[in-house]
This record gives C-alpha cells, structure tokens and sequence, in this order.
C-alpha cells in the first residue's frame, strides 16, 4: 500500500461518471491527461443542469426571481473561489474565459495603461523558458507592440528555473515578471515566495499562471506576505474539475483598478454616452457582456468539492501517485524524464521520451490500449526546444487516479517498445 | 387570484416608503457645500447628484438631485432625514446600521430607535434585486461625506455581497 | 386563433424545464425576458450532460479516444453553426465567450492593425444610437485610442434609424461600420443590405451585431449580394436557445486573416519561439486557450433544434406573437411603447414606459404576479436618452411564448396601475 | 489480455508504412528548386521544410527535411516517390485522391493505381488525429508546387474538417 493516497480513493471515483466508460475493444478507461483537462464530478455536472433547468435567467440586469436566484448563484461562486484561493477580497476574482484570456487581459490593458503602468521601450517583461504559450504570445505582443523587451530566465538541466542571472534580469526596468506556479511541460514548482519578493523590490507586477498549480495544491493568497504575494494569478476551471468556458483573474484591487479597461461593453459600465462612458468598479469593470453564468455556477461546485476532499490531500495524493509513477517509468528501457526526478519538486505532469519512438506513436499505442496520455508540445514548444526535442509524450494524474493506471501505463509503454520491436 | 405575492409586494412597499417617494424630504441642490458627487447604479441607470454640507463635526445639510424608483428615492428620503443634524460619526453609525439591515437577506431585526423611518427598508432586504436600489444614496451620501472630511475615496465603492 | 404561431405550440413548451417551474407563491412563471437571455430545451442540456459524462477531453491537442470525440463534437459543432448562419466557409466561424467578445475582438484587433485596416486621425468609425453597450464601448476605445473620430446614426421618433444623414455620415473616411441588426430595445429591424451596401462603397468594413436577429430570424450569408453582406457577424449563444459562455463571429475569411491577432497563447499558434511566434490560420487564429468546449457542444444542439422548428416558423412566430402584444399594451391607461408600433419592423422586445410609475416598480410588481419582464437602461444607454428616459420596461417573447401569457402580462399592468393607485 | 486493439493498431501502422518510416525515400534537401516552404502542424509540432522543382511542367524533385512521427515521416516519404516524375496536373489529381482518402473517415475504397503505395494510409483515416499527421507533407508539396509555377499562396491552408 502507498502511503498517501487519498483515502477512500474507490469511492472518489465512484463520483466521476466518465471513469466507468469503455472504450473500443471494451478497454476500460485509464485517463492519464489531466494537466490537459480533468474530469468532472456527477455534482458539478447536476448542480449545472439544476441551474439550466430551473434558475437559468441573466444576472444583474433581471429583476424577477429567476434573475434573483441566478445572480446569487453566479456571485456566490465567486465568493466559493474567493475563499478556494484565499483571496483577500472577493471582487478581487474576477471571471474570465480560461487562463489565457485571464493572462491577456492584463498584458492587453497594460498596452493602453498610461502613468505608472505604461510600458514601452527600455522597459521589460520578465517571462521564462517554461512557459505555458498562453503565458509567452501575450507578453510577446504587448513587448513587440509597446517596443519593449521581453526577456526571460533559462532552465537548468534538472528542469529548474536557472536563477543564477535573477541579478541581471530583474532590474529597476523590469515592469512585470510573469511565471508559472507549476510548469505543465516538466512538472517543476517555481519558488513563488522568492521570485515574487525579488520583482516587488524593483517595483514590478508580478503575474503567476496558476493554471497547474490550483488543482493541485492548496493556495492561499491571503496567508502569503504582502511582499511575496503576486500581484494576478490566473487559473482556468477546466482542469480544477469545473466546466470548460471559465477561468479566473485574481489581482489586487488596486492594481486592477488602475488597469484601462479590457473588453467593453455590457455590465462593464458605470455610465454611457455616445460621446464617453465610464466604467464600473471591479470586478464587473472586466466583465463585459454576460458572463460564463452557468459555467462559474459549476465552477463554484468544483472548487466546493476539491475543499472538501482538502486540496491539501489532494497534493498528497498527487505526490504519493508521482513519487510512484516516477519509479514505474524509470524501469522501461531508454525512456528519459524531462524534468525533476524528485516528486517533491513537481507536480503530477510527468513528460519523457523514450529512444526510437515518436510521442505520436507512443500516444497511438498507449490509446490502442485504453490509456490516454498527451503527445506533443503541450504548448510549450519552447522547453521543448531547450531539452533539444520537439516533442514528448506526457501522462498528468489527478486526485482519481490510481497506483494501478499507473501500472497500466508501464505495462503499455513496455508494448509500445515490443510493438516497434526495439530492443 | 392568490394573495399570497400581495404581501410579499406590501412587506416591500410601505406606506412610509411610498409617502417618501411622493413627498421626498431635502431634494433639491442647495449651497454652501463641500463635495457633490454622483452616484450612478450601473445595473439600472438610477442616478444621484448629492452635495453634503458639514459644519464643526456635523452633517448641516444633504442636498440631492435623483432618478430613480420609489425605493432608492423614498431611501434618500429617509436617508438624508435622518443625518441631518447629525454629528458626523453618529450618522456614520447610522449608516453602518441601515447597511447591516440591507445585507442582512431579511435576518437582521431593525433598530427604530437608530433608524427611525429607515426600519420601513427592512422588507427591502429580502428582495436582493432592490437592496441596491436602497443603498445608492447611503454610498453616495458616505463618498461625499468622507470627502468633506478631506479624504478622498474617488472610486466609488460597490455594495459588498453576501 | 392567433395566425403565425408555432404549430404544437404546447409541445414544443414541453421541451423546456423550466417552464413548468412554479415561483414564489405557487404562481407559474410567465417569462417574458427572453431578449435578455433564452430558457434551453432539455436536448440542449442533455447534449451537454452526455459531453460531460461520457465524452469530455481537451480537443486538438489530445491524440486520445476521448480525445478524438471531443474534438469531432467541438468541430461539428462549427459546421452547425456555419450551416445555421449560412457561411460561406465552416473556418470563418470563430468561438468566443460571447457576442461582447466577439465584437471587441474586431475593434480590438483593428487597433494593432497595421496598412490599410490600421485606424487613425482622420478616420472614422459609425456606429448608431440604438446600439447595445457592446457595440458601443468597444468602438469608443479604439476611436479614442487611436485617436479617430465616432460618429454615429441619430434615430427617428418612431425608433428607426435616421438615415437622411447617410451621406453626410458614410464617406471616405468612413473605416468601419458597425450597427444592430435587430435592437434590443427598440425591436427594431435595421436595413442591413443598403447600409452595408452603401458602406462598402467607400471601402469600408461592416460589423454587424446579430445578438438579436440571429434568434428570431433566418440568417443566410451566403445567399446575400457580396455587396450585401457584412464582413463581420457577431451572436451570443444564450440568446439562441444554447449556454453561456459562447458566442459566435463570423467574419469573411480574407479579412479575418489579415487582422492581427487578439488574444495570444495555446492553440492560436503556428511556431512559438521565444525569440516570436508565428500564428494559426483561422479559425484556430482567434481561439486562444482552451475554448468553451461543451458550450460549443450545447450550441451544436441549441442551433439543430432551432433549425428542426425551422427559424422562418419561429420569426412568425414571434410576429404573430408582438403583434398580439402590441394589441394589448396598447389598452393600458398611460402606456407608451419606444420603437416601431408596426409588428412587421421590429422583433421581439418591445420596451415601454407607463406614466407614474418607475420601471423597476413595475417590474417588481409584475413579478409577483409571476411576470418575469426586464427593467432598466437594458444596456442601451444612449438610446434611452435619445427618448427622454432613463429606463423602461422591457417585455421579450421566444417561440415558447403563448398568447395567454401575454394577457397574463397586461392583466398584471392593470393591477400595477392599481396598486400604485393611478386613475 | 485482449486482442482488438492490437488489430486496429495493425490497420494504422501497415507493414508499408513502417518500412518508408524506417527507409524513407527522397529525403533530404536539394538543388535546384524553384520553391522551398516550411509548414508546421501546430498541434503537435511537427514541422517539414520542402523543396519543389519543376521541369517542363514535370515534377522533377522533390527533397525535404521532416521531424515528426511514422504517419507524417512515411507519408512525406510515399508521397515524394509517388509525384517525383509526374507532370504537374497528374501530381495534382494524385494529392487531391490522397486528399480525399484521408478524409473520408475510412469509407473511401483507395485506388491503388493512382496511389500504389498511399493506399497503405487507408486506415490512418480511421484515426482523426492522426489525419493531419499524413497530410502535412502533402500540403507543404501543395503549397510549394504552386509556388513554383509562379502562383503565390502564402497563407498555409489547413486540413478542412469533415
Ligand atoms: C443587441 C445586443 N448586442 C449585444 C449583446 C451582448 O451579448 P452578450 O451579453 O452575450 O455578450 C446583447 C445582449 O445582451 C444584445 O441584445
Ligand atoms: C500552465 C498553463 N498555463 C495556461 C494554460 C491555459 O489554460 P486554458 O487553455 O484553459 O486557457 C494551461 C493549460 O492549458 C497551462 O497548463
């Protein structure tokens, strides 16, 4: 037995419908693609359909008891949010697509921020090597399109941040360093704290892709210290098994209300006229239009569910699943990890290679035997690049998964070599 | 026809309320004053100019000139009724108070002796819809106050939830 | 008898949940807010359930079964869509979060644009005075941004578009033209085909916000004149039967292309390199992150069903239905309808105003007789200026709408007119 | 341990196709050449610089430099030897029937008179995401011979769905 699992893990997944399925041939289901999205519980999936068949009406604007209800739905999931990060105030959170748009929309109102906030040339933006592309395009655009430099850390061989140069590039021209908490590629935990602490020295904003790391361990932004605190996060509701279609922008009040207005239009509004408008307070200022309303609803009932598994067993359970996926993957034969050895450095997304098979191929095959794993660049072509490949094939578990995917998964990797007959 | 939604629109609708929205107390613009701000309730359009006049600590007059229906007129009213004449930090209490009534979901038992006309709210309470409608001049009234004192607190701040 | 209703009008009442629901006191809901956000029948959520439980995984990048699924139903949802619109092309169908989005996608992109779509000094965008505040504000940033100039159409007392300045406002330097198909306050109908017609005579770019026609009318692009036909669309799909979070733009494809891109990251990608990236064709060019995946999913559904009933059956529908009650308004005391007092120039929403009592009160006093109606600026600020209001009461019918309910709705203004003790 | 997936595994990776993954022909990149492109599949990475020459109408070379996996490496290789040779037209009307297999979701019957050895890629078909795989070479060749005959076509297209 491991220790650390989730207790009553039988009964957990008993709580996902999806994990019952069969796929061709009859094979049951090992899904090992959960940095790429996570399933849903029967309880997110019914409290959205309760919503749809009984209280569906549209927020704020509505006056009678359907618009009532679904309002209170829709801002008490923020208040659910709010308190899964520990936000320190709930109009702090504000609702957005998914992660991308979340980052977007700060690296986009930064391009029309003027004063303290304008960035242009001589100015930089701090990003790394490890990035998510949703955390790269954005501050690409607003660099190219301000005429400031984008500058980034490197990546040691283990798959860490390389902080050796942190002196060089963060200086008093630095204006915002973005990172993420938890790399989807290599699996690697960032060192928030210290990174965050060294930015706010020099004045900068700094802005943590929390996409990998709130599904996986507890996040509590109100126990950090004001100068270790990033200044955004962001996180998306598809991989904390809420519903595809949200995401979430946490960022200080007073830095968002700095910020120039994002999209226009809707409930973004304080008043307007032809000739100008002027915009409402957050977090409805970035808000435009009708929001992801029976989306945030779901999204409240996931994060309602992950406290009450404690996101802190969660991590456990992930790190007890890792430490053993570790040492299966290391017992096949020329496969190498991309990526930290130690599973306490890392999250629960494990990507290698394995000599003289293509992720595709390995992918193809996995599938063929019911295990579904992620081939690719997962949207981080440049770590791949650093670790001089293209591609990789990554497996990424999640609070349901069992040592015996695991297995699974081991076992179809060895096929996969018998099948392209390598050694 | 069933009665029963009547008296749930009488527990909202007061005779108080009502006789405020027809005969509203303290409207109009008046000098000398401080500040003047405008309040706007985004979801609705209802709108108030408020100008506040304090004088040695107290509220020596509230004028204002609002859009809006019966219940954010009549809590105006009331509102500008009740913290005239009245040292700044008690009218803050009071403001405080009728606040924790608002957000109260209809829990919240009022206290006539602090709110007087403004117990009339306590239906208000439990139609979310419309606690707004009755805090829009409370909030503009305190923006302006505050910024009498001196302080300013120019985003205007919107009605906390839950 | 009413002429024009939907045939089986009751069965097709059956198909959505909601409206068997009882409100507080027991009384059946009458909804009449329908502009505002539309109920879903049980196919649409179903759909959605049966994605959830059986099929969820994120698309493109996942080489999986469940994978495969995903993908095939997120991309066939853009063939119903493109079908439902009659795109000339499926890739020209770009998902967004809603019609907001949508349209500041344009406005947002055209202020990066660079050569002949770049605005400027001297250029100028035309809006009108009957747009929502998501064709408002988003215009009103890039003018001020870039430093252009908003000009806009005035309205006629009777609520259409003023159209005798048509060519003192359309000219060379006339960029873009953006305006409501069908308003949601004033219901009326807009001449699409002579506007954009004229607008494409000085070269310029026709947005058109369809958010709501596209529910009650038939929208068929590909058999408009070229000359005709927008270059840009933009829908929501809460209006049309389908979820939140989704909405729809279309856009002719050469233009599309040549917009710089709007959100950055994930799948919007050609190449990331550090150093630059490159982009994705459309549509994948516009949908950055992970899209609303089952919401597109709902949407497939939402637009299928629309189509079984057959849209020229649901705008009779709707006619036959605001004619009635027009009919009706038009016997209370004190009563005065904004817009076209001709059911076969407007839509579905007609908004009002009743002497002596304020909008929010009738809509409260509606509601507890059950009648869930809209009251307030509606998102239409300017236009509720240009009529000398702050606010009004909007009643909006759908192709679930009955007779009855509207007498439902005008018995319960006479009791507000009583309660409120006017003559 | 079951036998069916295995099967279908066998259907995707023909003997054929493993052969030109192992063995590819025409690979590398050569003079002369009127058009060189490089495309990407931006889902999973893979990426191929092609080089088209043409002569006389006549396909005369064809060399590339391609990553990627057994699906799009064999097919870039089948498809060199299939076109290298051929007059331009004839070329065409070969990756317009490739084109088609690949996208008929296993239900066109492949001509292998017109394809020979491409006729191994029928079951690729069967596997959606796996289509772009054995399309991209095609496409680049597309766009590259187009180039060559003057014809300009920069925006690289993308495999229509369905
Ligand atoms: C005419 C019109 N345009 C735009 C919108 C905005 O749609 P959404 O709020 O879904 O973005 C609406 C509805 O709210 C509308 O009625
Ligand atoms: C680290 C990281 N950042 C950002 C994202 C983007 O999330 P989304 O696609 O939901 O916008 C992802 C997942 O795709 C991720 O893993």
């Amino acid at each position: 037995m491991i220790e650390g699992l989730l207790p009553q893990l039988d009964i957990v997944r008993k709580d996902f419908p999806i994990l019952e399925r069969t796929l061709a041939g009859g094979l049951p289901l090992v899904y090992l693609d959960s940095a790429n999205t996570s399933q849903k519980p029967q309880v997110v999936i019914d409290t959205m359909v309760d919503h749809l068949e009984r209280h569906n009406a549209n927020i704020s604007r509505a006056m009678h008891q359907l618009g009532a209800e679904s309002t209170e739905a829709f801002e008490s999931a923020r208040d659910k949010v709010a308190a899964f990060i520990g936000a320190p105030r709930r109009d702090e959170v504000i609702f957005t697509k998914n992660a991308s748009e979340a980052l977007n929309l700060v690296a986009n109102s930064l391009a029309w921020a003027t004063g303290d906030l304008a960035v242009g040339p001589g100015d930089e933006v701090l990003i790394t090597e490890m990035e998510h592309h949703s955390n790269i395009v954005p501050w690409q655009l607003l660099t190219e399109r301000k005429g400031a430099t984008l500058r980034w850390f490197g990546l040691t061989d283990e798959g860490h941040l390389d902080l050796s140069t942190i002196d060089e590039l963060i200086t008093e021209r630095t204006k915002v360093v973005s990172f993420t908490w938890v790399s989807n590629m290599l699996g690697t935990i960032n060192p928030v704290a210290e990174i965050t602490r060294r930015a706010h020295e020099v004045g900068a904003i700094v802005v943590v892709d929390a996409s990998q790391s709130a599904p996986q361990m507890p996040t509590d932004l109100a126990a950090m210290e004001p100068m270790e605190r990033p200044d955004v996060i962001a996180f998306t509701g598809h991989k904390v098994v809420g519903p595809t279609g949200i995401g979430v922008l946490w960022g200080r009040g007073d830095l968002l209300a700095q910020l120039p207005p994002f999209l226009g239009g809707g409930e973004m509004i304080e008043t307007v006229r032809m000739e100008g408008s002027t915009y409402a307070p957050i977090p409805h200022r970035f808000e435009a239009g009708t929001p992801p309303i029976v989306e945030a609803v779901g999204l409240g009932a996931a994060v309602d569910y992950l406290g009450e598994l404690g996101l802190g067993a969660v991590r456990d359970h992930e790190h007890a699943i890792t430490a053993y996926a570790l040492d299966g993957l290391a017992t096949v034969p020329g496969l190498r990890v991309l990526g930290p050895l130690d599973a306490a450095e890392r999250g629960g997304a494990i990507s290698f290679e394995v000599d003289g098979v293509h992720p595709h191929d390995i992918a193809q095959v996995l599938d063929a035997r019911g295990v579904a794993v992620r081939a690719g660049h997962h949207c981080a072509k440049p770590a791949h690049a650093r670790f001089g490949v293209q591609s990789s094939t990554r497996m990424s578990s999640y609070l349901y998964t069992t040592p015996a995917e695991i297995d699974a998964l081991v076992e179809a990797l060895e096929y996969t070599r018998s099948y392209f007959k390598l050694g | 026809m069933t009665n029963a939604p009547g008296q749930d629109l009488d527990s909202l609708y007061q005779e108080i309320i009502l006789d405020h929205y027809k005969n509203p107390l303290h409207a109009g613009l008046r000098d000398p004053f401080e500040a003047e701000v405008h309040h706007v309730n985004p979801t609705c359009g209802d709108e108030i100019t408020m100008r506040v006049h304090l004088d040695g600590g107290v509220v020596s007059d509230v004028s204002y000139d609002a859009l809006g229906c019966s219940i954010s007129q009549a809590s105006c009213s009331v509102m500008a009724d009740l913290v005239i004449g009245k040292p700044v930090e008690e009218a803050m209490a009071i403001h405080e108070s009728f606040l924790t009534l608002m957000q109260g979901k209809g829990q919240v038992e009022p206290d006539e002796d602090v709110l007087e006309d403004g117990i009339a709210f306590a239906g208000v309470a439990k139609f979310p819809a419309r606690v707004k409608c009755a805090l829009l001049s409370w909030m503009a009234w305190k923006d302006a106050t505050t910024q009498s004192q001196g302080h300013s607190e120019s985003q205007p701040q919107e009605a906390q939830h839950g």
